[in-house]
């Protein structure tokens, strides 16, 4: 073996959370240093919030990638979650389980989809995922012709505004539930494994009688399930459907995980990670709407502050 | 498994089919109406028109659409179209080139157009002005004056609307923060360029934040919770949207805030919005901004084919929404994405948003 | 060999390793090897895995730095930064993986960073000039055109070779390159070997393979744990003093002695059949506890017949029978699911998880065979880690280590924990000690024995033939996709088998 | 050998290059029976000339693929293009736009060297590095150029947006990376780089090199794809390019090239641009809502990709 590989080999055994977790502090505390209210119990609630929506779209976009999968349809699959729950629900709490049932069931074929292309037909995850965002972009627009309707029920806006549980909208603890669930099927589920060794060798996985085809079909349904009920609970956030209310999650999500210690190349990082890479890029954007500089630099700094944070932290290793 | 994956394949074929009927099907349906028109041809014009729009990413540019296609189906009936195209370039600037080409490819007598970009489409309406094709440009303006006509709905004016309201009613003095729309689109940086223009009056007046919302409910209401949670005190806000300013004034009220004068746009939702927070004391404006434009221009293009000379600059009268209009604009039983000027009627408002 | 004719080379472009040493991290992998090689001279490097062999090549040909020590060649020290440079200074190396890069065709990746250039393009016309001199004089077909992708696996590594020899390297190393290749392709080798003796080249040669390595070296090596045992002339050894150099003791026999299996017949195979006839109407039993092995040449069907036992590719007639009920066909799942495992050739592509630990995968097929629940008992399953790394002697310091961190053999004895965690009724093996050290083969050998005393049927295809007649009850020859002969008891000798497989003679 | 095995023979080498033309055929029969205003010259010639900037644009992603990366940050490359194009030297004869072309390569020359250093030295995967990049560079368009506007100088861009100057800049273009691709030692460097890069080193290619020169070398056909769009906008625009990034993505896997690097063709690639305008014409001209457009696009996609991957099989 080379030094190189053993260097890189060392380098991976220690848990790359712990520098996700230091890189998320020294965030936090220059947040505070320019806003000096930033950590005030109220901006935190809200930045969580913000974290709670990407941080569900993120847990099954790391299932995806510990498979050496990306799913680029997560964006509109939030979208169409978001027009298909608010027309469902128009408004009304006694159609809450109608509209979840329907907002599930379409995350889920989406995902089967998914799945069985990137399993059945050996299409790049890639590929297959920008194809059925490029059909579900279409979709979203026939279904609602342009014009989305529909209304969030009071008990949703509840769920994500409200203030039952003390400072922290209830949605928060459906991310904290959702992370308990991931990080439970990650570590300590036959699942979990088999999603670590199919994105580690997916010929040496089909050969140790692992279940490949449905672990990948099951990976991408969870993803899809996570991304439409995420469209659903920003219902109760915005009140109504957007467009394009799912736009942002594409990159961020993706972001998210790598930040988090997961590789694009499969078989390693766990959510625990993504939490943190999520938690990130949510101060990170609410820092730079709060500080006044001219859009442009908002941007220009955003990019610089990721791809810094990717080099410092060196949680990528090359791969040949 | 290697049956699997035929049935996928054959699924996969059947879905292509399936859409080149969808085509197929669309065609026939233009044939008849060919037909119709034929039957009728001496007693109307039967033009071909074509519409460029750039992108159908909001509702308001559905609507917009929509305005047009009725207009459209109301001139077919009257005789006076044959068939009427409309191309989306899904906001590509290279892409609605190449649709303008080839609405020029399908013969249509007048094009108008909606740009992506004020000077990218200036040489191909020139190409078609040259080849005797009417062109008309509304809304988001291309940048030529070989054209044969435009209609406008002024961004800058509508800056300028907003920005009065909030001067007027925060006393000429105060903090203010300000929701664009999306970074580099020419909408958004005309309507600013309005606002500015009437900021830049009163010295008094400091904008301690300008942020791309996007024109979108979620981003903006992220940018104001975080402004609320910083300890900037605002006086005002200024905004280009009307989900914008509707996710403001919702977090405002979460966050118990009383409210603050917002410009606004005359969105069904934020006028719900406004209307059950006026008794907390809010105050707004809505400039007009119709979505029947596209209806106008291809008025303007139709008179053009007649031989009638038209303006070269039709500007749409600016109207403006205020706090004691709102019941004759509002329609609770439409959604929050309807745009509440329009010369629809309701029934086909209906029929869109059903 | 007469001193006195080497006496007379001295003075001649000679490579002396001097005093080299080489660490990795902590590890010393290389301490103070002296070696000369000579020109016109096949000198063969031997060791057990991690003898350091493998890493002295990569010394010379630059791709490592040393630590301490000199290369000298032609009196000139040397110090090559990179393989370029290595190959600048004309010297080659045949890779023990296959370096070849599968999308492109046979010509390019010959001419591979070093393309003969006409005005700075890349002459088509003088490269294969170049390409047909060298098949004239070499003697092989193959097809300048053909992406490598389409090639068999020794025409790969003929490729390879030519790689090299394309060069006119002084210096030229093989890495183990005969470990794919079957004893007819080998001989072919052997034979392109002795011409470049011919010209006064530098050879140097690592195998596993003792029978190649008397058969074709003037001198060896022995290497041990990264120190220099002995280099002496080959005809003054034997096998067995060469294997006592290597492992420090004398192996009297590296296959335990045959046992009789019982007599119930427990698996079978029932007229295998592909429609594109690489396999075609393959029968025969195997009793409980037997060991089967399986001889041919390479490409022969072997790989197909155990793939297809195993479930991984689909066969179109036929049946296959385990304890009387049929297994269906072309479902990995449903094998393993069985009992059916396969201990495949390429263990790091096929069986491994080279960047999960050892504990991983050792249970990952239980997992997913035997624990009936789904949520992991963590205390079992260390308990069982630690039982199996134990049982197998597998050298790790810890079970959390990478796989990739570990040797060959010991990656092997992973593959083997793994398979036997899930308790299978029949394994198949595909060359099971490829690459592999005596001692360790020794170990898995011993292993597979006392698997069929429990009572498991093994089926064994092996290039190697010592090996298959080493360990088998029954051997089946096979040629061109069909079963020649099958040979039990005394029968089972080289002669037999060599008569199997190299003639289309019907099953007597 | 006969005639039919060698070409049998030639075909499975060259497999992925006659089933792109074929699907390609395909495409322009079926077009030609749906719409009747398909198959004439004027139609064809738009086809081709309004998608010059996206078929380079394809060629420098094609590259980037080639050595096993991709770019995501193409769209916004080009869009910052076409902000630096308008505001230097806009008014003036032919010569005035020279020092815009000429900042416009060396800014997309530096950007490639920048994606590649990050994506070799500092070893960050190329996914997210130009992602992360095209962020960046989406900020200074947008310094540069508020909203579309500014101007290219008139003489400058008549050339470049005739029909017929168009035509020999796309085969000056596709001869020139077809030959560098397949008669020069850089070509097979790609190649070898992207289809093992631990073999490319052992036979004494330094793959950092070739890979950020590839980079690079991407980055000047960005330019140029950035140039030709300025011109044919006569103008700027700080978000016009952001489509092509997934359109050249797509036409480039169209075109058969694999994301593992090493495997695709420039002139399939060519096919997979002309196949994709050609589906977004034939919509056009059929005058098909546009919703169905996506579904349409997302389809094809999958639809070609799966026609290869079970061949591949």
């Amino acid at each position: 073996m080379s030094l190189k590989e053993k260097k890189s080999n060392i380098f991976a055994n220690r848990n790359p959370n712990f520098f996700v977790y230091e890189i998320l502090i020294i965030f936090l505390l220059i947040s505070k240093l320019i806003v000096p209210s930033f950590l005030g119990i109220e901006n935190i609630s809200n930045i969580l919030r913000q974290s709670a929506f990407l941080g569900i779209v993120a847990a099954g976009q790391t299932l995806v990638i510990i498979t050496a999968g990306t799913d680029l349809s997560v964006s509109y699959l939030v979208t169409l979650g978001n027009v298909l729950s608010a027309q469902l629900l128009a408004g009304k709490d006694e159609n809450i389980p109608v509209a979840f049932i329907g907002v599930a069931l379409v995350g889920i074929i989406v995902g089967l989809i998914n799945g069985m292309g990137i399993y059945f037909l050996k299409i790049p995850s890639l590929v297959m995922t920008l194809g059925m965002g490029s059909v579900l972009q279409g979709v979203v627009l026939i279904f609602t012709k342009g014009a989305p309707k529909g209304n969030a029920s009071p008990a949703i806006r509840q769920l994500v505004s409200g203030n039952l549980l003390g400072p922290f909208p209830p949605v928060i603890f459906i991310w904290i539930m959702v992370s308990f669930i991931i990080i439970f099927l990650l570590k300590k589920t036959v699942f979990g494994r088999n999603v670590y060794s199919v994105g580690e060798n997916p010929i040496a996985s089909i050969r140790s009688g692992i279940p490949v085809g449905s672990t990948l079909v099951m990976v991408y349904i969870i993803c899809g399930f996570l991304s439409a009920i995420t469209g659903m609970l920003l219902v109760g956030y915005t009140g109504t459907s957007f467009l394009d209310a799912g736009t942002d999650y594409q990159m961020n999500s993706i972001a998210a995980v790598v930040m988090g210690g997961t590789l694009l190349s499969g078989g390693k990082g766990d959510y625990v990670g993504t939490i943190a890479g999520t938690i990130i890029i949510c101060v990170l954007l609410s820092l730079l709407n709060i500080v006044n500089v001219p859009t442009y630099s908002r941007q220009i700094i955003r990019g610089i502050v990721i791809l810094l944070i990717l080099i410092v932290s060196g949680l990528q290793h090359k791969r040949r | 498994m290697k049956n699997i994956k035929r049935i996928l394949m054959v699924a996969l074929i059947l879905c292509i089919i399936l859409l080149i009927g969808a085509c197929g099907k669309s065609t026939k349906e233009n044939d008849e109406s060919l037909k119709d028109s034929k039957d009728s041809q001496d007693s109307g014009s039967n033009y071909v028109v074509g519409f460029c729009n750039y992108t159908v990413s909001n509702s308001w540019q559905t609507q917009m659409e929509a305005e047009f296609k009725y207009a459209c189906e109301r001139l077919i009936e009257e005789g006076v179209l044959s068939k009427y195209y409309i191309t989306n370039a899904d906001g590509d600037a290279n892409k609605q080139i190449s649709d303008f080409k080839d609405l020029m490819t399908k013969k249509c007598d007048a094009i108008i157009i909606t740009a992506a970009s004020a000077s990218a489409l200036s040489p191909v309406c020139e190409e078609a002005v040259d080849e005797g094709i009417v062109v008309v440009s509304f809304d988001s303006l291309v940048d030529t004056s070989e054209i044969t006509g435009k209609v406008s709905c002024n961004d800058v004016e509508f800056g300028e609307i907003g920005a009065q309201f909030i001067a007027d009613s925060i006393g000429g003095k105060g903090k203010i923060a300000m929701l664009d729309g999306i970074a580099g689109s020419t909408c958004s940086e005309g309507r600013t360029e309005g606002a500015m223009n009437i900021f830049n009056k009163y010295p008094d007046i400091e904008i301690v934040n300008q942020t791309n919302a996007d024109w979108d409910y979620a981003k903006a209401k992220v940018v104001v919770e975080g402004l609320l949670n910083s300890g900037i005190e605002l006086d005002a806000i200024w905004s280009q949207g009307g989900a914008m300013t509707q996710a403001a004034v919702d977090a405002f009220n979460e966050a118990g805030k009383s409210l603050i004068p917002m410009s606004g746009e005359a969105s069904n939702g934020f006028l719900k919005v406004w209307k059950e927070n006026l008794d907390n004391g809010f105050s707004s404006i809505c400039p007009g901004y119709p979505t029947y434009i596209s209806e106008v221009a291809l008025e303007q293009a139709i008179r053009a084919l007649n031989g009638e000379t038209i303006e070269d600059l039709y500007v749409l009268p600016s109207g403006s929404i205020g706090d004691e209009d709102i019941d004759d604009y509002y329609n609770p039983e439409l959604p929050d994405s309807y745009w509440v000027i329009t010369h629809l009627t309701d029934e086909q408002v209906k029929e869109i948003f059903k | 060999m007469a001193p006195i004719k080497l006496a007379s080379r001295i003075c001649m472009k000679t490579l002396e390793v001097k005093e080299l040493t080489k660490y990795f991290g902590k590890n010393c992998v290389l301490n103070n090897v002296n070696i000369t090689f000579l020109p016109g001279e096949i000198h063969a490097i031997v060791g057990e895995n991690g003898a350091g062999k493998s890493t002295l090549l990569k010394i010379l040909m630059g791709q490592f730095p040393f630590d301490g020590g000199s290369i000298s060649y032609n009196n000139k020290k040397m110090i090559f930064r990179s393989p370029f440079d290595a190959k600048e200074n004309s010297f080659g190396l045949v890779y023990q993986e296959l370096t070849l890069i599968r999308e492109m065709s046979v010509l390019d990746n010959l001419f591979l960073g070093s393309e003969y250039t006409k005005h700075g393009f890349i002459s088509r016309k003088k490269q294969i000039e170049k390409f047909d001199f060298l098949k004239e004089k070499f003697q092989f077909d193959i097809s300048h055109d053909e992406p490598v992708k389409n090639l068999s696996l020794s025409k790969q590594y003929l490729v390879e070779v030519l790689r090299v020899l394309m060069e006119d390297s002084e210096v030229i190393m093989f890495d183990e390159t005969t470990s794919a290749l079957d004893d007819d392709e080998a001989e072919s080798l052997f034979d392109i070997i002795r011409m470049l003796k011919d010209s006064n080249k530098i050879i140097i040669f690592i195998s596993h393979r003792l029978n190649e390595i008397f058969a074709i070296s003037d001198k060896i090596t022995v290497l041990k744990d990264g120190e220099l045992v002995n280099t002496l002339f080959t005809d003054t050894l034997t096998h067995d003093s060469l294997i006592e150099l290597m492992v420090g003791r004398t192996i009297k026999d590296i296959y335990p002695a045959k046992i009789k299996p019982r007599d119930e017949i427990d698996f079978s195979v029932e007229g295998l059949t592909t429609k594109d006839l690489s396999l075609q109407n393959i029968s025969f039993d195997v009793r409980r506890g037997e060991i089967v092995g399986i001889a041919g040449l390479k490409g022969h069907g072997q790989n197909i017949l155990l793939d297809c036992i195993a479930g991984i590719r689909k066969y179109d007639t036929g049946k296959i029978k385990l304890e009387n009920h049929l297994i269906p066909r072309g479902n990995v799942r449903k094998a393993v699911k069985n009992g059916i495992f396969l201990v495949p050739e390429d263990r790091k592509t096929e069986a491994l998880f080279l960047n999960h630990s050892v504990g991983r995968n050792l249970t990952i097929s239980i997992l997913n065979n035997r624990y009936l629940y789904k949520v992991i008992n963590k205390k079992r399953e260390t308990n069982f880690i630690n039982d199996s790394v134990c049982e197998m002697n597998i050298k790790c310091s810890s079970y959390k280590n990478m796989v990739s961190e570990l040797s060959g053999g010991n990656q092997q004895k992973v593959v083997l924990g793994k398979v036997l965690g899930t308790e299978p009724k029949v394994l198949l093996f595909n060359e099971p000690t490829r690459g592999i050290d005596v001692n360790t083969k020794q170990e898995i050998m011993m292993r597979i024995r006392t698997l069929s005393d429990e009572g498991v049927s093994v089926i064994i295809y092996s290039s190697d033939l010592l090996e298959i007649i080493g360990i088998s009850n029954t051997v089946y020859t096979m040629y061109e996709g069909r079963i020649t002969r099958k040979l039990t008891d005394e029968q089972i000798n080289e002669i037999e088998i060599m008569q199997g497989i190299h003639s289309g003679g019907e099953m007597r | 050998m006969t005639f039919k095995v060698r070409f049998v023979n030639h075909y499975k080498r060259r497999r992925d290059i006659y089933n792109i033309y074929a699907l390609l055929l395909l495409f322009v029969i079926i077009s030609s029976i749906l719409d009747k205003d398909f198959l004439t010259l004027r139609n064809l010639t738009n086809i081709f000339t309004t998608n010059v900037p996206f078929l380079i644009a394809a060629y420098a992603q094609t590259i980037v693929i080639l050595i096993g990366g991709v770019d995501l940050s193409i769209g916004a490359c080009i869009s910052l293009v076409t902000c630096i194009m308008a505001t230097i030297g806009t008014e003036g004869g032919w010569w005035s736009a020279m020092p815009g072309i000429f900042i416009s390569f060396l800014v997309c020359a530096v950007l490639g060297f920048m994606k590649g250093i990050l994506i070799t030295k500092f070893g960050i995967q190329a996914l997210i590095a130009t992602l992360s990049i095209s962020l960046i560079i989406g900020g200074f368009s947008l310094a540069i150029l508020d909203k579309p506007g500014g101007n290219v100088s008139k003489e400058f861009s008549k050339p470049f947006s005739s029909d017929i100057s168009l035509f020999i800049i796309c085969t000056i273009i596709f001869i020139l990376i077809w030959f560098m691709l397949n008669y020069t030692k850089f070509g097979k460097y790609i190649y070898a780089v992207g289809g093992n890069s631990l073999s490319a080193y052992s036979a004494g290619i330094n793959v950092d090199v070739v890979k950020i020169s590839g980079f690079i070398l991407s980055g000047f056909l960005i330019a140029l794809a950035g140039v030709v769009s300025a011109a044919s906008m006569r103008s700027g625009d700080p978000t016009s390019g952001e489509p092509l990034t997934l359109k050249s993505l797509t036409a480039s896997i169209i075109g058969g090239a694999s994301f593992s690097g090493g495997k695709g063709y420039i002139e399939c690639t060519f096919a997979g641009v002309i196949i994709f305008a050609i589906i977004n014409n034939i919509l056009n001209l059929l005058g098909v809502s546009t919703f169905y457009q996506y579904i349409a696009q997302g389809l094809l996609l999958i639809f070609a990709i799966a026609i290869t991957s079970i061949q591949d099989k």
